[in-house]
């Protein structure tokens, strides 16, 4: 098949399922968003636009969306897209014998509860007025785009082919592993662990993609750049040049280079319980950190100090609040706070990262130069987290992802959080956010969130450190790339197109 | 009698073989995290979703409760659901099976083809040049790890000269050829291969000057063999019976090599596999995969005892 | 028991069998009967001869006298006591008077021991003397066994065969002994040396009143050493006689053959040999009946049935051959 | 008339670490068609470097270093590899010491004893199988086409010596040397074979050089005898002349230090002292400390050889005629 | 009579002797010694900081205050590079001595005891050996966390299989000779028979294995370092410095943070595993004087 235009995506990990909601792995959701559709998807600047739906209206108590879908939608055995798989998909995701990691991105949906499970038999408030129309009814009045956001990696799926399978049968990989769907390409073929193919839809509503043939690849991070310089692959789907070959990237002839800033961020996370980390101790650290070094250092100057979760690129960002070094003035807060002399702290970081390994070391050589001890102890990922739930560490390093909505920065401060890592006990900062989403419009919401940002550098809870771009390259015979969403999970790839 | 043999090893494998699933379950079950633990990557995800995961996949059971069930799995030919896809162990472990399959066993090969003849070069003459360059050479190939000869490889070939893929199975264009698959396994193949190299190089160098000492050596020239006659029919296969034990015995470090090796390579075989299930602390596919592997290493050896009583006839008989 | 005359040993009915395990599949092991039902005695101060051809279980018969490996049956009379029936402890003590002697020289002596540690090592064992009286001990026996003190800090492979085996007696005879099993103990060493170690032990033997049991398969070597001699044969022993009358006057067939197929250092005497055919058949698998009917010239059906016992043909001659007397 | 092999002056170094040790020191003797030359000494004598000598078998670290070895008049030492090869097998042949480890384990006995048939006499596999089987019968092996196809751990230790024996004298050589070849085995299967020996000697009229430390065997088999002591040789004549009237004191000592079955003695003769390291050889005579007769001169100057009677020996007390 | 001269050779120092002449070994022996003592002083003498970071010298090329450069965030290279070295070679010999102190033990008793013991023990070590070593060792550091201890303590607990086979190999056949026998004939208790006549005999192969578990145990501290599983930061070990040539830029431009590490490790097992092999030939019998 000569003259057919392939487009090579990497991505530095695999994927590990192909059922849509059954993880919580980023890496699957950019497979399925080949495959299948979502309602709406949110770009980079904070501006959500419609997939399958062609529009929507809030109602006014802001209790109800109402979505149009697009008419021409088809799944690729030519069955059309209706309200009803909509429905049907939802009402599947919420039943709690299905298994859907992910399921609690439906909690703000009336009937089913915090994790998202329905409450009885389809009690979901998903209701398809028309054949193109349908109607989520929300637990409580709020604001819409908390909503949107959260459920644009809901996707669905076709109704005939799930309708009447047991959750036995969902639950099994068999039913997904030759998916039929609605998404810009069809899949074609997999190398588990290694790629996967995929062919265009050529019915697809939003226009036929330009590129005959997508091909996703896992690709280690160290070897991406050699990749691209070598014309294996096209572009970076999801994943970074490693921050020590950016300079080489940008050098290279046949490729282009994007540094995108992003709202990831990094902290590092005080445990509030350990009694010689008192708030003044956790403010005269967090003051210790040399920020600028760490961005020059670690990130090539790629990235950005930040003291608060909610990056500058988010429209909450608080530009009052400044970023603080003073070594000195902190010496004589730890004396004043009776920091212990000669107490070692414990410093937990993951193991497999160079970037975290370095930013720990950077940190150790700050706290020592006011005078504290810390001793580094790495453990892979899933011991960290299961290890600073328990409370043994007196630090770590914790990395999220974030998103544009400020809320996000909830899970890891309230009491209850699964993400408790810094062990608050109290619900001071949860209570701002939670008064912020209480709120309808970005005007009334902002208020609350500026005031979030300053209490979190007051309680210093986290010491959060930088933000990081995405640096991101692709070849020049690449058109119509919108890298800056690819971090929003958002390829549009029906649009690109290959020289 | 042969068939007798092999039975019998087989019969000692066996308890062998439970010993590496006792073994494997409890030291996994000693690791800190749980597979549940992996799931709190989603900050989202809630209390009450995590305790309902955990009596699903069993984990509120004691251990040895939950080895018995596994155990009960296995003997039925199950090995149990992944914790993080859902999809049958069995099922993944195949998938990945013949890539590493593929990428071992050409390893296998390359050093038999390279280690033989320049052991047998090196040994037939003892302390010459050519028994130093091949004894530095498999020096050099010992001392290197794996890993960094990837690098080093990955550099050279797919950047400085262009002439190999960096990683991967096959190309974006085209056809899934074989010759495709080939040229992406050259690589990854040569730096897995490295450590075995130099090692069955100096194997069999040594085993072929302990054999030319033999008296037979001594009886095949005095019939007026040339030196190459005799070494190569009637040295050789003398020289290999203890290369082959050897050969036997670094399956296992193979397998090990290759996790390296596929971490370096994108390679999708079980080696990365492991190292991903490792991460999440998927407890079916590690125990999954250390089962098939402990079957391979146990097959291996019997395969090993088969062939050094193909090479040496006492064996069988005995 | 009564106090034989004069017999220091005795073994009866001596059975020392091997089984190789054939493991899981194979039910029946396979057995090796190595020594079978033995008697024999030795008389205190004699050297008794034992001879066959390798594999009879020569060695086997010396170890499970001295009990370095377990019998499987009979008895060990030593001064009419079963010694087989002796607990460790008094089993330990019983080794200060039974010895052995090796065949290998280069064996038979840790490479990592100096020849003072190597022959004072049973002083140690048993505790005896000082340190300096032990000193003393060794230097007066490696004088005996014709080696100079200057050697006392060597170690073994610094000395030629003939000097190890010094060594190694020095080691047996320094606990004075009653009894001495000699296996093979000069087989491996050079004619000339051979010699000398022979005189040695028989100097010795005067010396010290020693007990010999000599293990050989060189008869012309058995035949010079001993007073008295036994044939050995896959593990039965086949005929016992004073030397004189075994060699003038062979009763078994097997004994005949052997005698007439040593090689003589001598070109006048040309001799009728005596050709066995075939080869000793497989321990494993002995022959029904008496064990040398294969290869017997005069085998009968009565030969191939029935084993022959042990008796007496004359007076201090006994043979274990149907025939014996008839081809006497 | 030219002997079939002739050795003159043979001289063999090995390079140690130590330094070169001349293990083979000016050996020289003959061997006619159709006899028996026996070469007796003790271990480490040179013995086995002598015959491996002649058929260039001597490892990297061993030279000829002097002396000739010519058969049938055509010098050996220098041919090329080429060469020897053709005459290995086919014109001189070689019997080991021990048949356990000198047959190859893996190998079946036809494959071995194929091999030196095809080699020499350009025949296909067919023709060498059945001369094999014709020369295994030879040399008393029932069954041998059973015995073709069955590997050397299957045979016992008198028969795979009949093998060994059958394999040397499959292209019919014209020399046969035999390293020890009873040594391994027990007095009735040596008897056999050395029965075995004489009657392919007889039939086939093959000169065989019998390497033995067993006086006994010599006596009962050789035509000629040669004494080694220590790389030299010391005395060289018939059998009658050796066995009755020895004249180097080390024949005789060896030959009075051999317990016999047909007298009785207290104490045997013995020769004092060992025999000397390869790296510590006396100067002169190689015997002189070791030497009842031994005197100054002995230590200090190398006997030449010397007639006496019909026997060639070397010592001191012979010396009469030069040689 | 046979060698007049040297009055008390033993055999080990003729094994040293022969061990003399050979060049490589000797080449290997003297290298170690030296690195050795350059990671042992060097640090003290000179002061070496290898934590703290150069903020004005990220990735510094070498000249200047830093003979070696700096790697990525500004720590000196050459003082990494010596306590990376304390690190590798400690894993080396420690990990080492507790293969040999868990295996030798057990091969003799195997060996010796033979029966049950031998019976259990050998098919232990036949599970441990049917394992990829490496894969043990992942889940194992999972489980104890790593750091130079857990890595050292579990390269060292899965080598006893090898010194356990050798030795068990080995007293089999000793315990066939005769001088063991001799021993027993004269009385020595058992434990004696163990200690003076079988171990001694048994333990020559054994130094030939130590060289060559020590030149893996160092590898393979590197490869866990390559799959994060090594040396806990800000730690060195050279594995952990070779790790961050993972990038193609830092591979082809900045040789300085790489190569050091990785020419002292590859020099490290070379010189080891010759050194090995002047231990085999000066022990292997055939080869003599
Ligand atoms: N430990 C053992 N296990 C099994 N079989 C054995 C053992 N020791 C000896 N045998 C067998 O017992 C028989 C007698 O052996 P033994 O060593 O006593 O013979 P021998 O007469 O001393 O022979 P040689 O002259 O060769 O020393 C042989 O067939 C031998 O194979
Ligand atoms: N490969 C070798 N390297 C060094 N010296 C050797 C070598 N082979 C033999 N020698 C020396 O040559 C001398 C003669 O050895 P040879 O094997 O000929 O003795 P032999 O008479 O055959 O003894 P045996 O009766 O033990 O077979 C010995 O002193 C030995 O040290
Ligand atoms: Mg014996
Ligand atoms: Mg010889």
């Amino acid at each position: 098949e000569a003259g057919e235009k392939v487009v090579t995506a990497a991505m530095d990990q695999a994927w590990d399922t192909m059922m849509p909601l059954n993880t919580t792995s980023n890496y699957t959701r950019f497979i399925c968003d080949q495959i299948y559709d979502r309602l709406t998807q949110t770009n980079a600047d904070g501006s959500i636009e419609g997939r399958l739906a062609e529009s929507w209206t809030v109602n006014d108590a802001s209790d109800a969306v109402t979505f149009k879908l697009h008419e021409d939608a088809v799944w690729s055995d030519g069955e059309p897209v209706t309200a009803e798989d909509v429905v049907f998909s939802y009402q599947m995701y919420s039943d709690p014998s299905v298994e859907a990691k992910s399921r609690y991105h439906l909690e703000y949906i009336a009937g089913v509860d915090d994790s998202g499970a329905e409450l009885s038999e389809d009690s979901i408030e998903v209701t398809a007025d028309s054949d193109y129309e349908v109607t989520f009814k929300l637990k409580e009045a709020m604001y819409p785009d908390t909503f949107l956001q959260d459920i644009d990696t809901v996707f669905i799926i076709p109704k005939h082919v799930f309708e009447g399978k047991t959750a036995e049968e969902i639950n099994a990989p068999d039913l997904w592993a030759n998916p039929v769907g609605s998404g810009p390409f069809i899949y074609d073929s997999e190398i588990n662990g290694e790629r996967m193919e995929f062919t265009k839809n050529e019915n697809y509503y939003l226009g036929t993609p330009n590129i005959d043939r997508l091909i996703i690849r896992v690709v280690p991070s160290a070897n991406v750049l050699s990749g691209l310089m070598n014309g294996e692959l096209d572009l970076i789907g999801f994943g970074s040049v490693l921050t020590d070959d950016w300079e080489t990237a940008k050098s290279q002839d046949n490729l282009v280079t994007e540094s995108v800033p992003t709202t990831s961020y990094t902290t590092l996370i005080f445990n509030t319980q350990k009694e010689y980390l008192t708030q003044e101790v956790r403010q005269a650290l967090n003051m210790a950190i040399n920020r600028d070094v760490l961005v020059n250092g670690l990130l090539m100057g790629e990235g950005t100090p930040i003291m608060t979760p909610i990056a500058p690129v988010s429209p909450y960002y608080n530009d009052k609040v400044q970023v603080q070094y003073d070594p000195e003035k902190a010496k004589e807060m730890l004396a004043e706070a009776g920091f212990p002399a000669g107490q070692t702290l414990k410093f937990f970081i993951s193991s497999g990262s160079s970037i975290t390994e370095r930013c720990a070391a950077l940190i150790v050589q700050d706290f020592a130069n006011v005078g504290v001890n810390v001793e580094i102890e790495q453990m892979d990922f899933a011991t960290l987290m299961s290890r600073m739930l328990d409370g043994e560490h007196d630090l770590g390093i914790i990395g999220s992802g974030g998103t544009l909505d400020p809320s996000e920065s909830r899970e890891m401060i309230y009491p209850e959080s699964s993400c408790n890592f810094c062990q608050l006990q109290d619900t001071e900062l949860s209570d701002l956010i939670d008064k912020g989403n209480a709120e309808l419009t970005f005007e009334a919401r902002k208020p609350y969130f500026d005031e979030y940002q300053e209490k979190v550098v007051e309680k210093a809870a986290m010491g959060y450190l930088y933000t990081k771009n995405l640096l991101t390259a692709y070849n020049k015979s690449m058109k119509n790339l919108n890298v800056a969403d690819f971090n929003c999970l958002n390829w549009s790839s029906w649009e690109w197109d290959k020289e | 009698m042969k068939w007798k043999y092999i039975l019998k090893r087989i019969l000692i494998a066996i308890p062998t073989f439970f010993g590496i699933t006792i073994l494997a379950y409890f030291i996994l079950n000693m690791a800190p995290g749980s597979p549940l633990d992996a799931l709190l990557a989603d900050p989202g995800i809630t209390p009450a979703e995590l305790e309902r995961k955990r009596v699903a996949l069993g984990l509120d059971q004691p251990v040895i409760i939950q080895y018995f069930t596994w155990l009960k799995q296995l003997l039925t030919g199950n090995l149990g659901f992944s914790y993080s896809t859902q999809r049958p162990v069995a099922a993944m472990i195949l998938e990945r099976l013949p890539a590493t399959a593929i990428l071992a066993a050409s390893s296998i090969v390359l050093s038999l083809i390279v280690s033989i003849p320049l052991g047998i070069f090196a040994a037939s003459r003892p302390n010459s040049g050519r028994d130093y360059f091949s004894g530095g050479l498999s020096m050099l190939m010992m001392a290197t790890p794996n890993f960094f000869v990837g690098l080093v490889f990955i550099y050279l070939f797919a950047i400085v000269f262009n002439i190999l893929p960096s990683g991967g199975m096959y190309s974006s264009s085209g056809a899934h050829t074989f010759g495709d698959l080939m040229k992406h396994m050259i690589l990854p193949c040569l730096v897995l291969s490295f450590q075995q190299i130099g090692g069955w190089v100096r194997h069999m160098r040594s085993s072929m000057l302990e054999v030319m000492q033999d008296d037979y050596i001594r009886t095949a020239k005095s019939k007026g063999l040339t030196k190459w006659k005799v070494i190569m029919k009637h040295a050789l296969k003398n020289a290999l019976t203890p290369v082959v034990t050897v050969v036997g015995m670094s399956i296992p470090s193979i397998v090990g090599g290759a996790v390296v090796t596929e971490q370096v390579f994108g390679w999708p075989g079980i080696g990365s596999l492991m190292v991903t299930a490792i991460n999440g602390r998927d407890y079916p596919v590690i125990m999954g995969i250390t089962v098939m592997i402990a079957a391979a290493v146990l097959i291996a050896n019997i395969l090993t005892d088969v062939a050094y009583g193909i090479l040496d006839p006492r064996i069988s008989y005995k | 028991m009564s106090e034989n005359t004069g017999i220091l040993l005795e073994t009866k009915d001596l059975s020392k069998y091997f089984t190789a395990k054939k493991g899981l599949l194979n039910r029946n092991p396979s057995v090796v009967k190595a020594v079978d039902h033995v008697s024999l005695s030795v008389r205190k101060g004699e050297t008794l001869g034992l001879v066959g051809e390798s594999g009879c279980g020569k060695s086997t018969l010396g170890r499970t006298i001295l009990r370095l490996i377990p019998a499987t049956e009979g008895q060990v009379m030593y001064n009419g006591e079963d010694i087989l029936t002796y607990d460790k402890k008094k089993m330990w003590e019983m080794r200060r008077k039974l010895q052995i002697i090796f065949q290998d020289p280069y064996s038979s002596l840790n490479p990592r021991m100096t020849v003072y540690d190597l022959i004072s090592a049973p002083l140690e064992v048993y505790k005896v003397g000082t340190k300096e009286e032990r000193r003393e001990m060794v230097e007066e026996i490696l004088q005996e066994v014709g080696l100079d003190k200057q050697y006392l800090n060597r170690f073994p492979h610094e000395f030629s065969g003939g000097q190890r085996q010094r060594i190694g007696i020095a080691r047996a005879l320094i606990l004075n002994p009653e009894f001495v099993v000699c296996d093979e103990a000069v087989s491996a060493l050079d004619v000339s040396v051979r010699a000398q170690v022979l005189n040695l032990m028989k100097n010795m033997q005067q010396k010290k009143n020693l007990t010999y049991l000599f293990i050989s398969h060189d008869l012309s070597v058995v035949r010079h050493i001993s007073d008295r001699i036994a044939v050995m044969y896959l593990g039965s022993v086949v005929e016992v006689a004073e030397k004189a009358q075994l060699y003038s006057n062979p009763m078994h067939p097997y004994t005949k053959a052997l005698l007439s197929a040593i090689p003589l250092p001598d070109v006048k005497k040309k001799r009728q040999r005596i050709i066995l055919e075939g080869d000793v058949p497989s321990a494993y698998n002995p022959p029904s009946g008496c064990k040398f009917h294969t290869r017997c010239p005069y085998a009968t059906d009565r030969c191939r049935q029935e084993a022959p016992v042990l008796q007496e043909v004359e007076k201090g001659h006994k043979a274990a051959c149907h025939r014996a007397l008839e081809l006497a | 008339m030219a002997s079939l092999l002739s050795v003159e002056n043979l001289q063999v170094q090995f390079q140690t670490k130590k330094g070169i040790n001349t293990a083979v020191d000016g050996v020289s003797f003959s061997v006619e068609k159709g006899r028996i030359l026996g070469i007796v000494g003790e271990s480490g004598c040179g013995k086995s470097v002598t015959s491996m000598s002649i058929l260039q078998l001597l490892g990297s670290n061993a030279r000829i270093s002097g002396g000739s070895i010519k058969l049938d008049g055509k010098e050996l030492i220098g041919l090329p590899e080429k060469e020897m090869c053709r005459i290995r097998g086919n014109d001189i042949a070689m019997i080991f010491q021990d048949p356990m480890t000198a047959l190859n384990p893996t190998l079946t006995i036809g494959t071995q004893l194929m091999e030196p048939i095809m080699l020499h006499q350009n025949c296909g596999k067919k023709e060498a199988w059945t001369r094999a089987v014709d020369v295994l019968k030879r040399v008393g092996i029932a069954a041998p086409e059973k015995r073709m196809k069955e590997y050397p751990h299957q045979l016992s230790g008198g028969m795979r010596q009949r093998v060994m024996i059958a394999m040397a004298v499959s292209c019919e050589p014209r020399l046969l040397i035999a390293d020890e070849p009873t040594t391994a085995l027990d007095v009735t299967i040596q008897a056999q074979i050395l029965e075995l020996m004489c009657e392919l000697r007889e039939k086939m009229g093959t000169a065989i050089m019998l390497i033995t430390h067993d006086m006994g065997v010599v006596a009962e088999t050789a035509d000629d005898v040669l004494v080694l002591y220590a790389g030299k040789a010391v005395e060289y004549g018939s059998i009658e002349d050796i066995f009755e009237r020895p004249k180097h004191p080390y024949t005789q000592g060896l030959l009075n230090s051999i317990p016999r079955l047909d007298e009785d003695v207290e104490l045997l003769n013995t020769i004092e002292g060992t025999v000397p390291a390869p790296d510590a050889m006396p100067a002169g005579c190689r015997f002189a400390p070791r030497c009842p007769y031994g005197k100054d001169r002995c230590m200090k100057e190398k006997p030449g050889v010397y007639h006496a009677g019909n026997s060639l020996v070397s010592c001191f007390r012979y010396e009469g005629e030069k040689e | 009579m046979k060698k007049q001269k040297n009055e008390n050779v033993s055999y080990l120092s003729e094994v040293l002797d022969k061990l003399k002449e050979h060049k490589m070994a000797m080449a290997g022996l003297v290298v170690l010694i030296v690195e050795i003592l350059m990671v042992v002083f060097l640090p003290m003498i000179l002061k070496l900081d290898p934590y703290t970071s150069d903020y004005t010298a990220f990735s510094a090329a070498p000249g200047g205050a830093h003979i070696l450069g700096t790697d990525a965030i500004g720590r000196d290279v050459f003082a990494r590079l010596m306590y990376g070295g304390r690190t590798s070679l400690l894993v080396g010999f420690v990990s080492t001595l507790i293969s040999c102190a868990i295996g030798v033990p057990l091969g003799l008793v195997a060996g010796y005891a033979r029966g049950k013991a031998e019976a259990v023990i050998m098919r232990i070590a036949d599970i441990f050996m049917s394992f990829p070593s490496i894969v043990l060792i992942l889940v194992l550091v999972a489980v104890l966390g790593p750091s130079v201890w857990s890595v050292t303590c579990v390269i060292g607990v899965l080598g006893w299989t090898q010194f356990a086979r050798l030795i068990y190999a080995n007293v089999l056949s000793v315990s066939e000779k005769e001088y063991v026998e001799s021993a027993r004939a004269i009385g020595t208790s058992n434990f004696k028979i163990v200690t003076k006549y079988v171990l001694p005999n048994s333990f020559a192969p054994i130094l030939i294995a130590i060289t060559f578990q020590m030149a893996s145990a160092i590898l393979s501290e590197s490869s866990l370092s390559f799959l994060g599983m090594g040396v806990q930061p800000p730690g060195a070990s050279w594995g952990n410095m070779l790790y961050d040539a993972q990038s193609i830029t830092v591979l082809s431009q900045k040789l300085w943070i790489w190569l050091p590490p990785g020419l002292a490790l590859l020099i490290t097992v070379l010189s080891i595993n010759f050194l090995g092999d002047g231990i085999r030939d000066a022990l292997d019998p055939k080869i003599k004087l």
